[in-house]
């Protein structure tokens, strides 16, 4: 059987496959439904200082082979993720991404110092790409120099990895790469949610009750894979690659493309064991192909002559 | 809860584009209660993508029924399916009406359309507990009212084309003043119009009362966060419709 | 029955829906299939100076609810268009808009001089937002002051509507639009096909030739209206709304959110009649809600106490 | 061309993983010609979003066949097809075989695995015209060769489960040199290696040839320029496959 682990700075994840942010809670109520262990990592739902209520209803619509999201960002808070779903989530027996939002420069540290005192924390992925809320998320994401800003201060602040999450709604993802990698970011995930909308045309009134919110799901595969791509090219960290990841194949491209880690969302909400039997695939693939270590797969595209637009402004 | 495939027994029409759909799992038919759902993967392609979440509707030994309109792909999904072919099943999901323990004497139930859905078992989990029930079911005419299970059954119907010429709160209402059922309990399932008329109703007349809501959700076991109802209080706070629900108490909720 | 035209500087059209560009070829190959007439316009493919053979093969493949595409503008160029093409498009009995896409300004006026001493063409759309060449196209789309020049360049060069084609691909694309909306444009075109790609695992290579290409499609749709929203607030100037419209519900959300006119582009290639069933059906809608004048959806939403994320950069 | 929906006659096994859909279409019956094609939407969804191509494979007065191999999801859901459903049929598509006018006295067909596709059609055409025909079919294994309405059938097999173990190529080859067949002309659809291999059979033999391609295609009616055919000669030039062919003559094209 191939290698399958992974190594980013201090910390170890033994597999490619982790379940991204928002689409997996705290892992509790997955537990019935699939085994976390057998992922190579969970990414919490971001954590923000105080509790967040999160958006009026409606949060949620489906669209084209995806999912439209409102959420805002609802989550229990950081103090009372520690006291009541850590303890949980470190029993799971896989490695534990926090991932933090925040409002301000400030609370992002803030949040990161608080989890950094745990035990049970492996990383964190520092969510600067949420389209559902005004403050921070998406108004720092488009923000070149915010972003270099918020990995300058964090950086510092842990020794386990911090990796940026990264939004596509941008015209160069490659340039917020590149900033966030000179601070030194030991990874970047690629990518958040795009900035969609949907009508009811009946009542003539937006779905979702902030208008717009982010598409996840299949639809937005193609796109993320251009996006990581063009990131993977730009940069020497690791990118993690995530967006519409559905079945073994999807997380293959991204692989191939230069993804040296996936993380699987959406796909969470139909079948919550859809992790690891993308994980169980990558294995059966690596065994097909004679490939030993899921590392080789990593950025192996074999682009021939082609040359991709977005190699004009790398 | 579990995800489980299960082999569909039949789908049969229960009245105008609406229709009963009977798979086996003797696993959900035994442990669902009243006000549980289920989250059903109508395609294994992409479309629709999302679970499409349907309260239990019966239960024997082992199969389960859901009834459902036909609205849009997932429920056209439904209805095609033949005896033998499978359907994805998440479930049992949420928790259960019994959110409320007042004492009362008499269960009166108010379904709006197919809110008809979760009174069936509750009326046959009441029966259990010995508790009388007395039923109140509207619909837009006579085809809509889906009427199987359900005791002591009075229908209102918004043409008149059968029972009570109006909606089913005033004719739940017009009977409450007029006859005596001890102390009641309300129980509601239904369209959010009529789930507000009840709760006018439930609060005009001192009433315990339960209702069973609906609205979009993205993964029905609480992990998105993509199903919030307010909670009643100062504070904005939202409890989750797939967790904490889909049966609420209906003075702790905001409608 | 509702008044459906719609008016640009001295053209009038009859409804609004037209047929985007490159999905509907010249009109020729559909007519056996569909009544052109029966649209608003019909957009050629995009007309540049000399022929172009366009990109080598794979240049489609189909994904999750879309399409990538790489075409390469591959097109007969603006001569033989006038010979060949022209004089059976006049017949059709419909609005013409030449769609032009150069690899220079200079070509950019040359194409337009061209055409616009031509009997027959009612507008121009001008696609500086292709993301399958590697001159032109998209390096122009992606860069303010390169659209603001083209604008301003061919402004003067024609009395006949000037419509400007974005790309989505870009961080805030109601900057370009009030960008092009200063220098005279009569309207935009929102939007082209975002940068995708998409790979075979089992050869590791790409499918398109050109690496990445251009998704289109009902996956796109949410994306679309966004864009629309965000661009039909920040100018004055008609917004063409597209991307993903397949049926009518998907036309009204275009129209409710800020299109002035939609164009239907993918879904000309499984049913080429769809844009004259969405024409008919927004016309049914109209008469069912008792609207006078299809003007009336136009931005029609009623977003109640919502706030966009895309309003905070408005 | 036309867009029709079509009712489904049956649909049957030809082979290993191989089926026929038959559907009642006496326009397209009686119009289609050999090599050209069928553009089906395989769903009235988004998935599969684009139409499916297959050349037509046989036709009575009333009725048209396809044959094809379940790769994905729309010949899955083809192959799903009840009688009585309708199908959604674009076509005839493209040009029929003819593109090279060269007198000949035998016509030599070579299909390899489903490009045998167009070849009953092209055998009843040529029948017709008093053409005598000699036919080679290669595929993988016995179960992969689908035999019916061909003339004078030599088999290749790649695991020599039956007829000639070997490419249907070498087969046809073989049989050229060792037989007289007057002035030959070869009609040929299959995997691009065979059709390579077939391209050099005719150049080293002078005979006139014509294939039939597949690739990938977006509209099937030239609207969309996403199915490019390198030309030969010195500048870089395509012609669209669904409109100029897919039927080519093998000397205007680079394969
Ligand atoms: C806890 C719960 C229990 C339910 N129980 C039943 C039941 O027993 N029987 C039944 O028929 N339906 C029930 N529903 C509603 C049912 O889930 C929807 O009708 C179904 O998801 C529609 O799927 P679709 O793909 O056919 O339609 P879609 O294509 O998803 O939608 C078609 C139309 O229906 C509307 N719609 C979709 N979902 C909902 C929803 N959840 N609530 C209100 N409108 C919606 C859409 O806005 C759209 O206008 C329940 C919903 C919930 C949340
Ligand atoms: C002119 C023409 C005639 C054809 N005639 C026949 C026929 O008679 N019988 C038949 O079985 N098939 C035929 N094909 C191929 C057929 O169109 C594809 O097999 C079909 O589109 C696959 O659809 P799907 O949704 O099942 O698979 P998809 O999910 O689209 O694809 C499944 C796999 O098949 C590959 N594939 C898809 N389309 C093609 C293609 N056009 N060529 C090669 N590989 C492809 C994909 O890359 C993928 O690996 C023809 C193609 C053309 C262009
Ligand atoms: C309902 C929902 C909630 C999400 N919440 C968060 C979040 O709290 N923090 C975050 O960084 N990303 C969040 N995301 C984004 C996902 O982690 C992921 O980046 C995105 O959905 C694309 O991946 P997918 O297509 O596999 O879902 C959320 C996505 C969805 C659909
Ligand atoms: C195959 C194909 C070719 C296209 N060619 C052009 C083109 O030549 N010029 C142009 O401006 N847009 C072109 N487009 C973009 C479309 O006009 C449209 O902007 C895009 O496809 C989004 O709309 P849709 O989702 O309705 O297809 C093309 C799109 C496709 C799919
Ligand atoms: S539907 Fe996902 S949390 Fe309720
Ligand atoms: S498939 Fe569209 S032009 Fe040939």
């Amino acid at each position: 059987m191939a290698t399958t682990s992974f190594r980013l700075r201090n910390c170890e994840f033994k597999n490619r496959v982790f379940a991204a942010s928002g689409t997996y809670g705290y892992g509790d109520e997955i537990v019935d439904l699939a085994d976390p262990s057998r992922l190579g990592a969970i990414v919490t739902k971001s954590l923000s200082l105080k509790p967040r209520a999160g958006n009026p209803p409606v949060r949620i619509v489906e669209t084209t082979g995806g999912v439209l999201n409102s959420i805002g960002l609802a989550n229990i808070g950081v103090h009372s993720f520690l006291e009541e779903k850590l303890p949980h989530l470190r029993s799971m027996n896989t490695a534990v991404i926090a991932n933090i939002a925040a409002g301000t420069v400030d609370e992002y540290c803030e949040v990161l110092r608080i989890l950094d005192d745990q035990e049970g924390i492996d990383g964190f992925e520092i969510n600067v790409s949420c389209p559902n809320v005004r403050e921070g998320g998406l108004s720092f994401g488009t923000d070149r120099a915010a972003i270099a800003d918020i990995t300058r201060r964090l950086r510092p602040m842990t020794k386990r990895p911090l990796i940026i999450k990264l939004t596509p709604n941008v015209s160069h993802i490659a340039e917020f790469a590149r900033a966030v990698e000179a601070e030194g970011a030991d990874a970047v995930s690629v990518m958040n949610t795009l900035i969609g909308m949907a009508v009811d045309v009946n009542t003539r009134k937006p779905i979702l009750s902030t208008i717009t919110g982010g598409l996840s799901g299949p639809a937005i595969k193609p796109i993320a894979i251009a996006k990581v791509y063009e990131t993977a090219r730009a940069v020497k960290i690791p990118v993690i690659g995530l967006g519409g990841i559905v079945n073994t194949t999807d997380a293959l491209e991204f692989l191939i493309a230069g993804a040296s880690a996936v993380q699987v969302g959406t796909v969470n909400f139909v079948d919550p064991s859809a992790g690891i039997k993308i994980a169980d695939g990558i294995n059966r693939y690596c065994d097909e192909h004679g490939i030993d270590d899921v590392a080789r797969l990593v950025g192996s595209l074999d682009a021939g002559t082609g040359i991709s637009v977005v190699d004009s402004w790398l | 809860m579990m995800i489980e495939v299960c082999p569909v027994g039949e789908v049969r029409t229960a009245g105008d584009g609406i229709f009963i759909l009977r798979f086996r799992s003797p696993r959900i038919a035994t442990t669902i209660r009243a006000g549980q759902f289920l989250n059903i993967r109508a395609s294994e392609g992409i479309d629709p993508l999302l679970r499409r979440p349907f309260s239990a509707y019966w239960t024997d030994k082992t199969d389960v029924e859901i009834v459902f309109h036909v609205v849009g792909r997932g429920t056209a999904l439904l209805q095609g399916k033949r005896p033998g072919e499978t359907i994805d099943v998440l479930g049992p999901a949420g928790t259960p009406f019994g959110k409320d323990n007042s004492p009362f004497d008499t269960a009166v139930l108010i379904g709006g359309g197919l809110g008809v859905a979760p009174l069936p078992i509750l009326t046959r989990e009441l029966a259990v507990a010995g508790t009388p029930v007395v039923s109140f079911l509207g619909g837009r005419s006579r085809g809509y009212i889906v009427r199987d299970h359900l005791e002591n059954l009075h229908v209102a119907t918004d043409d008149g084309s059968e029972g009570f010429h109006g909606t089913v709160v005033a004719l739940a209402e017009r009977s409450l003043t007029t006859t005596s059922f001890g102390r009641v309990k309300l129980f509601a399932c239904g369209p959010m119009p009529m789930l507000r008329a009840v709760a006018v109703l439930a609060r005009k007349n001192g009433m315990p009362c339960e209702v069973s809501l609906e609205g979009p959700m993205g993964c029905g076991i609480g992990i998105c966060q993509g199903c919030p109802v307010e909670l009643a209080g100062e504070e904005k706070k939202y409890a989750l419709m797939c967790k904490e629900g889909p049966t609420f108490d209906i003075r702790t909720i905001r409608i």
